[in-house]
């Protein structure tokens, strides 16, 4: 029994707690300890699994080895004329893969997930029985779907877990349903995350009409062999599928529901949005990197959505005051960062950020979830301030992951980040597909973001933890480190956002490529293509020299330094949060356009909803306008009318039937006064009649 | 045709109505139990004995299946035909099904004129089976017709206020539609025949008959210009029943007025009869007419789906949401038809079952709150996941299948439409796919609006959650739209043979170009000779 | 002038007989005498029809009889066995109406033995003269009938316009004859039809006389533009008279509208045919349209028989064998349909003139459900739903349209078929959707009476029956029209 | 010399006049005799065709219609005295209870 062969379980796993737990606890509202342990053997099962299965793989089959484990045919939809005109069956798996990116993605996943399962345990434990049940079944039902999502062996399954995680993310964000903002919140996340879904079908259909066949293996196999045939077809696919990348991912311009599902419990921000399935984008593009790698275009819109969003969410990070806000644009700007990187072509760079990113920032939103549980519920880090004495644990991996997300060496961050940055200057200096200069832009706009990421993070440590605490007397009190069940989460985290970056060390700077594990591990997942191979191998090793290099390595140090230098001289000692404040003032405009997150949700509000609504309330009286019209008999009128004011709908066709209805209605009448009652009358009417046939028969006749 | 078992279909169609005229006779009207009672085990029993068509259904058998073949006018053609492919297997169980979980689902709904309520429920379920067995067109219309009466008695005895108005707008539209479809049988029963003097048309000369699978054998054979004609007599015939986008305002208003089960059966199975009539009829025996309709039809459809949705959004009854919402979907499964490729039609026609399925369960779940409140305003409501949590997971489930999230029968189905309609027209699909977006949308925001937020209405505080033979009625369709989600395959295979013998009839009078790869050269403005040249080398 | 020459002629003869005795009868018995009487009447009908079928049976192929007066072939014994069929029928309904308004029985039930005697004749008529004695019998006992309720203002008005219209359009029909007589210097029908076979159809005046007959004929189908007598009479005629007029009469005339057009006229058929499309499609609009918005329920009806006639003629302009068969069946079903429809009208029409307002019809479905549901049946079958009679009989009458190709006029026939339901489902309306208690209607009271009952039960099971397998009966009609020798 | 044509062309004009009469006339009694014109002038057609081709039928005809003109006649009267008996009038435009 080979454990690869049974990757199928893993989700099931959790899908099983889940169920247990949403139709059996929930219903039944069975004692917490139970619920929590289903839960947890659901998930933790799923990690030893995970991990046991990945590792058999590696050493039986290696990492060269893709496996896919076929279960059944899934959607067979009969067989289409494809593109090249050959036909192809639509004949849809259900089927898992496993390869070294979705192994990591796995590794990750689960054991992540797990932690967070142990943290909520903690976390949720003043909710009544039921929610509880409701909310670990929620949670096990993510770790399902991120789990077919990252397994899944072609784009339907992955699209599965696609929507999975999106209706998870819908029931956790409006888990506390009772208060309208989170359900909003929720609503919020499915719909936007549905106009990038739209792309992904799309996306989909495109790609089995020109491949026929949905598999990536095959497609992917496809495409690689004959780059300069499918470059066209490329760019569609890649572009849509971007466009399904960017709802996920929560990249401009759908970048707005993410700040809002901060609305969820506090764990679920951790490991939905921040850790999991918010960088389900990038590992969608990644895993796609050889239809990316075939279209210039592609790429470059890739990486500038990427570059502007990390800068442009990091400017908003800069002036929040919610913790969970703060960070949750730190979020977008991260994911920018990824994205930035799989556009220059560093796919490996981006999910090696992916890695550590999710280390940290779960790091971070556990350590502010048990900084929110001590506060009891404030979220405002104005009203913080010195819990550095209250809870070290929260306080010290707080700091490490901080560290980590600034780019500081050693730290998890740097080491990610830092390619990341490299491989676009190196895009820039090699004129990556002739787009140099916008590829130098970027990169800059990436060093920048660096700097403010620095800023706006200690921003966070210091006015939380250092300084007095300004949140009242009676509040001081109830402050206190977290239980057990939270900090030992946090601990483990702290110290992977420490050390979880060595397996990615840069190591051609010290002439040992082979340092880098990270980059060997995922080296199978970049299929060599035709022309592009050599092109990037050029770019890599001689657009840039080794010197240079270092100078960028101590640059992006340099710019985390000046971020965290800034951050003290504003948030620390005597004088905290006097100099932004007068900065507030001076450049009041700026502030408030920050501080308002540039008014884009009030845009979106004023254009896109608020368009959708009145049109379909606009269609929607015409319709009504007409059904009254007939109850009234007033068709006629209503036809008129609505060729006038012009409003196209069924107004005319409803009110042609009705106005049919009418006119039978008056003929009627009008027939009826024909009746005079007198004899003579009615012979009349005859002889008028016959004369008419009479003159209509010679006419026809003679 | 296959006549095995045949005495089994002619059973599953009549036996409702043997129920029908049991009650009629010789149930007291007072005894509203045995009524019931009697009711709901015959409509059970229907569907008991409809099982063994899933089963018995050889799809590498012949074309027609549990057929039975007799003379009912001999002297003018008409045969009396039964006979089944797995595409009316399906419909036959959703009938059944949905049949006997209407009548079941009512025993509390319905309190007066109870006999007379269940007498026309078991006749209706009759006019439907009746309606996807008959192989003979006449014998077809007849039970075409015959169902309208007992569903304008659902609507216009047990409907809401406006009843009267929405019952005779049911029966007058669907009629006018109907009316012109027999001229259009006629003109091809004819043409079969002597021709039609008058106008010049010689006819083949063959023996007078309306039996639809001979018909099939001279579709090629019939000219152009009678075709376009009958294809117009039988569209509106089929548009208005589908209903297409602009004959759709007798819906909302027939859903709205209609009880519980009335909608319920509207809308899982009344509106299938236009989509099955398309597949039924015009596509197989109107191929060259069907090819030239087929742009209109797909414009219509894209207009239905995105103007279903988006008046749907704007509605304040939670019914009358539904209603639109159908109108919706019921675009996808025309496009889907008339995209005209195997994915194309096999999407569509599980779009049938799908939509059945989960329309029908959202109109019982909007049936047992109105029952409970009197009131489908969806501003009366707010926060009832709090007090009704099962109620609010079951329609959280069928929320969730009928906008298409994949594990739920709604996906599969749109997902195939789709992939057969980007084939055919990416263009189409563009706009097509918006419905889905769209559809998150408007039922999302009822799901919001209803469910979520503050317990706000005192009425609502002590409202009950379902109770067990309610559970019992949703219980077996979300059984369903699991299955149909994770293992669709059964279904498609079922209906394969259908597909395909309707394409190749379409296909037999194709040109070339017509043919889906002269479609979708355009995409991605691949110029369809290179991928012809690149082609040699894979 | 052997005496045998007379057995083929024996149902009429004896039919006049049974007239006189009738009317003796009834003299002698005063006004207890209308359920006896009617029994005699019924009786006497019965073994009519037993000597119809004697003496039409044998007979193989058409034989003539008195001088080519009449001719006993199928198509004649068809109309005779229906038009007995309908007398009887109509005479069972009457029985207890009459005695409710205090008239004896004998002039009634002698009339309509005489009307059908005058049908007879139109109905096996071979000549352009026996048909117009036939004709005139009938229309004078029918004129009569109709003004029977001699202290009726309505019943007499009625009757005065359907007399003094009626006697003109005899006269204008007379005209036609004598114009054809002047032309083709014959009156037999065989003849005519042999002329006209060669004739060349430019004759200005056989033109006219052809005309000026069809004239005739669309006013005793009471077809538009010649229909202006009918509301009148039919709302102004004793209920039984009515659903008698409205059913023996029109198969009677349509029997005669066959003879000469389809027969004697046959050869030029498309010299006359635009006249029929055009009166055929006036009608059909005119009386579906006009009957929308009728309160009464027998002007309604009277409206809705126009509406048929419409319909009927449908198989005359295709002038093809299914056209001639499918009016026979349609005859026939409308006759059933009809009676039934008027049954009820009688049954409620108890204090006064109740039960002629829809309004009456409130909640009948909840006071007599039995009632309310045959109602239902002969409004289905009037609108020509399934699975009732009445659309087996339009099927075919459009289909023999679609065969002559005459798609406007069978799209404007079913398009008026559906707005047809309009008008029956508002008596249906009134007894289902409304409980009785709106104050918009005052509901009758459904009066008892065994023998009305019975033909309304025998009109259902008529209805049902041939709705659901009218092989026999289209077999029948198909068998019937041979006799025209139609291709 | 007076041919058919005569007699036809006399007739037709008598006919009309009939016509006319029965169009016009409130009186019911004149009607009636309107009506009685209308069948002589078709009687006076029958005649002379049967005259011109020397045939017997037209005439037969001619009686028989003469026959129920009178028949004919009869029930006019008696409408009329049933018409006066409820109205005491013989003038048909009081025949007007039934309009719809």
């Amino acid at each position: 029994m080979k454990l690869y062969d049974l990757i199928w379980l893993i989700p099931i796993l959790p899908l099983l707690g889940a169920i247990i737990n949403g139709l059996v606890s929930n219903r039944l509202g069975l004692s917490k300890p139970v619920t929590n342990t289903v839960a947890l053997l659901g998930s933790g099962l799923a990690w030893i699994l995970g991990w046991a299965a990945i590792v058999q793989w590696v050493l039986e089959l290696g990492i060269h080895h893709t496996h896919v484990v076929r279960l059944f045919t899934w959607i067979n939809g009969g067989s289409l004329r494809i593109l090249d005109g050959s036909l192809a069956d639509v004949n849809i798996a259900a089927s898992f893969q496993l390869d070294s990116v979705s192994a990591l993605m796995v590794a990750f996943v689960t054991f992540v997930g797990f932690l967070i399962h142990v943290y909520s345990v903690g976390y949720m434990h003043d909710e009544s029985d039921r929610a509880y049940a409701r909310y670990f079944s929620y949670l096990n039902l993510f770790m399902f779907s991120m789990l077919v999502l990252v397994l899944g062996s072609n784009l339907v399954v992955l699209f599965v877990g696609w929507e999975g995680v999106g209706l998870c993310s819908y029931l956790l964000i409006g888990f506390y349903f009772e208060k309208d903002w989170c359900a909003a919140a929720g609503m919020k996340a499915f719909i936007v995350n549905r106009i990038g879904d739209w792309g992904f079908l799309l996306a989909i259909f495109a790609t089995f009409m020109v491949f026929g066949t949905l598999e990536f293996t095959e497609f992917f196999a496809t495409a690689a062999a004959h780059p300069e045939h499918y470059a066209t077809a490329a760019t569609v696919i890649g572009l849509l599928l971007f466009v399904g990348a960017i709802g996920k991912s929560a990249q401009i311009p759908l970048f707005v529901w993410l700040p809002d599902a901060m609305a969820g419990p506090t764990p679920v921000s951790a490991l939905i949005h921040a850790a999991t399935m918010v960088t389900a984008g990038v590992y969608m593009v990644v895993r796609c990197n050889v239809i990316f790698r075939l279209s210039p275009t592609a790429m470059l819109v890739v990486a500038i959505v990427g570059g502007v969003t990390a800068i442009v969410a990091a400017t908003i990070g800069l002036v929040q005051n919610d913790i969970k806000k703060v960070l949750a644009y730190s979020t977008v700007s991260q994911l920018g960062y990824m994205f930035l990187g799989a556009g220059v072509g560093a796919f490996v760079a981006a999910i090696f950020h992916v890695l550590t990113h999710a280390f940290f920032k779960a790091c971070l939103f556990l350590g502010s979830g048990s900084v929110i549980h001590a506060c009891s519920g404030e979220q405002d880090i104005r009203k913080m301030g010195g819990l550095k004495r209250y809870m070290p644990t929260t306080y010290w991996t707080f700091l490490a992951a901080t560290l980590a997300i600034s780019g500081i060496p050693i730290f998890a961050g740097f080491f990610s980040k830092d390619e990341i940055l490299a491989k676009a200057f190196e895009a820039g200096a090699g004129g990556l597909n002739g787009f140099g200069s916008t590829y130098y832009l970027l990169w800059f706009l990436g060093l920048a973001g660096a700097v403010l990421t620095a800023f706006y993070m200690f921003r966070l440590v210091f006015a939380t933890f250092h300084g007095e605490f300004r949140g009242g007397e009676e509040a001081e009190h109830h402050l206190h480190e977290s239980p057990r069940t939270m900090t030992m989460p946090l601990v483990v985290l702290g110290v992977l956002s420490i050390f979880g970056g060595l397996v990615g060390i840069p190591g051609h700077l010290f002439g040992h490529p082979e340092w880098n594990l990270i980059e060997g591990f995922l080296e199978p997942v970049m299929l060599p293509i035709g022309h592009a191979a050599e092109e990037a191998a050029h770019v890599s090793h001689h657009a840039v020299s080794l010197g240079l290099e270092w100078g960028l390595v101590f640059l992006s140090v340099a710019a985390a330094g000046l971020g965290i230098w800034v951050a003290n001289r504003f948030y620390m000692g005597a004088t905290a949060f006097a100099r932004p404040q007068r900065l507030a003032e001076r450049f009041s405009l700026v502030y408030k356009l920050l501080l308002n997150k540039y008014w884009v949700d009030e845009i979106y509000g004023a254009t896109v909803i608020a368009g959708t609504l009145k049109l379909s309330r606009l269609l929607w009286e015409g319709d009504a306008r007409v059904v009254d019209g007939a109850v009234n008999g007033t068709a006629l009128a209503t036809v008129g009318s609505s060729f006038i004011s012009g409003i196209f709908d069924l107004r005319v066709v409803d009110g042609l039937v009705n106005l049919v209805g009418t006119s039978y209605d008056q003929a009627s009448r009008q027939f009826r006064r024909l009746q005079v009652g007198f004899t003579q009358g009615y012979a009349m009417v005859m002889v008028f009649g016959a004369a008419v046939l009479l003159g209509i028969f010679y006419l026809a006749k003679f | 045709m296959d006549f095995q078992f045949g005495w089994l279909l002619n059973l599953i169609c009549y036996l409702p109505l043997a129920g029908a005229l049991l009650i009629m006779l010789f149930v007291n009207k007072e005894n509203s139990r045995g009524i019931k009672t009697t009711a709901t085990v015959v409509a059970g029993l229907d569907f008991v004995i409809s099982i063994p068509l899933w089963f018995l259904y050889r799809p590498d058998g012949a074309e027609f299946q549990f057929a039975s073949q007799a003379d009912w006018i001999p002297s003018v053609g008409v045969q009396y035909i039964f006979g089944i492919d797995g595409f009316a297997v399906l419909l036959i169980l959703l009938t059944t099904l949905l049949g006997f979980i209407a009548i079941y689902s009512s025993f509390t709904a319905i309190a007066e004129r109870q006999k007379e309520y269940y007498i026309s429920l078991l006749l209706l379920q009759t006019g439907m089976l009746g309606v996807f067995c008959s192989l003979d067109f006449i014998l077809f219309y007849v039970f075409w017709e015959v169902m309208l009466v007992p569903m304008y008695f659902l609507i216009g005895v047990w409907g809401g206020p406006r009843r009267l108005y929405a019952a005779i707008k049911f029966f007058l539209y669907t009629l006018f539609g109907s009316v012109l479809m027999l001229v259009g049988i006629l003109a091809l029963y004819f043409y079969n025949a002597d021709g039609l003097a008058a106008i010049g048309l010689k006819g083949l000369g063959n023996i007078p008959t309306f039996s639809i699978q001979h018909l099939y054998t001279i579709a090629p054979q019939i000219p152009p210009d009678l075709q376009f004609w009958v294809f117009l007599a039988f569209f509106v015939g089929f548009a208005i029943k589908v209903p297409m986008f602009p004959f759709h305002t007798w819906l909302p208003d027939a859903h709205v007025e209609a009880p519980t089960a009335g909608s319920v059966i509207l809308a899982a199975v009344l509106l299938k009869m236009g989509t099955y009539g398309f597949v039924r009829f015009s596509l197989p025996l109107l191929p060259d007419a069907t090819l030239k309709a087929v742009g209109w039809i797909g414009v219509l459809s894209i207009i239905a789906i995105v103007y279903g949705a988006l008046v749907a959004m704007a509605q304040k009854d939670m019914k009358k949401l539904v209603a639109y919402s159908s109108v919706s979907h019921m675009g996808f499964i025309t496009l889907g038809l008339f995209a005209l490729n195997t994915a194309g039609l096999r999407g569509g026609i599980l779009q049938m079952l799908n939509h059945g399925i989960s329309t029908g369960a959202l109109f019982l779940l909007v049936g047992l709150v109105y029952e409970r409140r009197h009131n489908r305003m969806i501003a009366e409501y707010g926060g009832l996941a709090k007090v009704m949590p099962l109620y609010a997971t079951f329609f959280l489930v069928m929320t969730m299948s009928s906008i298409g999230l994949p594990t739920l029968n709604g996906f599969i189905g749109e997902f195939t439409i789709l992939i057969g309609v980007f084939n055919h027209s990416w263009v189409w699909a563009l706009f097509a796919a918006s419905g889905i977006v769209l559809g998150a949308a408007y039922m999302l925001w009822l799901y919001q609006r209803v469910f979520f937020g503050e317990l706000s209405n005192e009425k609502n505080k002590d409202l009950k959650d379902l109770n067990l033979r309610e559970q019992w009625t949703l219980i077996p369709l979300v059984i369903i739209a699991f299955w149909i989600g994770l293992y669709p395959k059964p279904f498609f295979d079922r209906m394969a043979p259908t597909v395909d013998r309707v394409l190749a009839r379409v296909e037999a009078v194709m040109p070339e170009s017509e043919t889906v790869a002269g479609h979708v050269a355009a995409l991605a403005s691949l110029p369809a000779d290179e991928t012809a040249g690149e082609h040699g080398e894979y | 002038m052997s005496l045998e020459q007379f057995i083929p002629f024996a149902p009429e003869i004896f039919l006049a007989a049974a007239g006189f005795v009738v009317l003796l009868l009834g003299t002698s018995l005063g006004r207890r005498s209308v359920r006896p009487v009617s029994l005699v009447g019924v009786a006497s009908l019965a073994l009519t029809g037993a000597l119809v079928w004697l003496v039409g049976r044998p007979v193989s192929g058409p034989e003539t009889i008195l001088g080519d007066m009449l001719v006993v072939d199928a198509l004649a014994v068809f109309f005779k066995l229906l038009i007995l069929a309908a007398s009887s029928m109509a005479i069972f309904m009457a029985a207890g109406f009459l005695e409710r308004a205090g008239y004896g029985g004998g002039e009634f039930v002698s009339l309509i033995l005489f009307a059908t005697l005058g049908m007879f004749i139109m109905a096996s008529g071979a000549s352009l003269v026996s048909l117009y004695v036939g004709l005139e019998l009938m229309a004078l006992s029918v004129y009569v009938l109709v003004g029977f309720f001699k202290l009726e203002v309505k019943s007499n008005e009625g009757a005065v316009k359907y007399f003094v219209l009626g006697a003109a359009s005899s006269a204008v029909l007379l005209y036609g004859i004598s114009l054809i007589y002047g032309t083709l210097g014959t009156l037999d029908l065989e003849a005519i039809r042999s002329s006209l076979v060669s004739l060349p159809t430019s004759n200005p005046m056989l033109a006219l006389g052809i005309v000026l007959v069809g004239f005739g004929m669309l006013f005793k189908v009471a077809a538009v533009p010649f229909h202006v007598w009918t509301p009148d009479a039919y709302e102004g005629a004793p209920t039984p008279v009515t659903a008698f007029i409205s059913v023996a009469p029109k198969a009677a005339a349509f029997a005669m509208f066959l003879r000469l057009f389809l027969g004697a006229f046959g050869p030029q058929v498309d010299f006359w045919r635009v006249v029929l499309w055009v009166a055929a499609a006036a009608t059909l609009i005119y009386g579906n349209v006009a009957a929308l918005t009728q309160d009464n329920v027998k002007r309604m009806l009277a409206y809705s028989s126009i509406a048929h006639v419409g319909y009927a003629l449908l198989g005359l302009v295709a002038a093809n064998a299914t056209g001639a068969w499918a009016l026979l069946m349609y005859m026939l079903v409308y006759a059933f349909m009809n009676l039934g429809a008027f049954g009820f009208v009688i049954l409620l029409e108890s204090k006064g003139y109740a039960g002629e307002l829809i309004g009456d019809y409130a909640g009948l479905s909840k006071r007599h459900p039995a009632a309310a549901l045959g109602m239902l049946i002969f409004m289905l079958a009037l609108a020509g739903i399934p699975p009732t009679a009445g659309f087996m009989g339009k099927l075919y009458l459009f289909a023999a349209a679609v065969e002559g190709g005459y798609i406007v006029l069978t799209v404007i026939a079913v398009v008026m078929s559906a707005v047809s339901l309009y008008y029956y489902f508002r008596i249906v309306v009134q007894m289902y959707l409304k409980d009785g208690e709106e104050e918009d209607s005052a509901p009758a009271e459904l009066l008892r009476d065994r023998w009305t009952e019975a033909m309304i039960a025998v009109c259902v099971v008529v209805t049902l029956v041939v709705g659901v397998y009218p092989a026999p009966v289209i077999g029948w009609a198909k068998s019937a029209v041979g006799a025209l020798g139609l291709m | 010399m007076i041919t058919a044509t005569h007699y036809v062309a006399l007739s037709l004009i008598l006919f009309c006049l009939g016509l006319v009469g029965v169009m016009v006339r409130r009186n019911f009694i004149t009607v009636l005799m309107s009506l009685e014109l209308m069948f002589n002038a078709v009687n006076l057609n029958l005649i002379a065709f049967s005259f011109r081709l020397g045939d017997l039928e037209g005439q037969v005809l001619a009686i028989f219609v003469i026959t129920i003109a009178a028949a004919e006649a009869a029930i006019g009267l008696g409408l009329i005295i049933a018409l006066v008996r409820l109205k005491d009038t013989v003038a048909l435009d009081e025949a007007d209870v039934m309009r719809s």
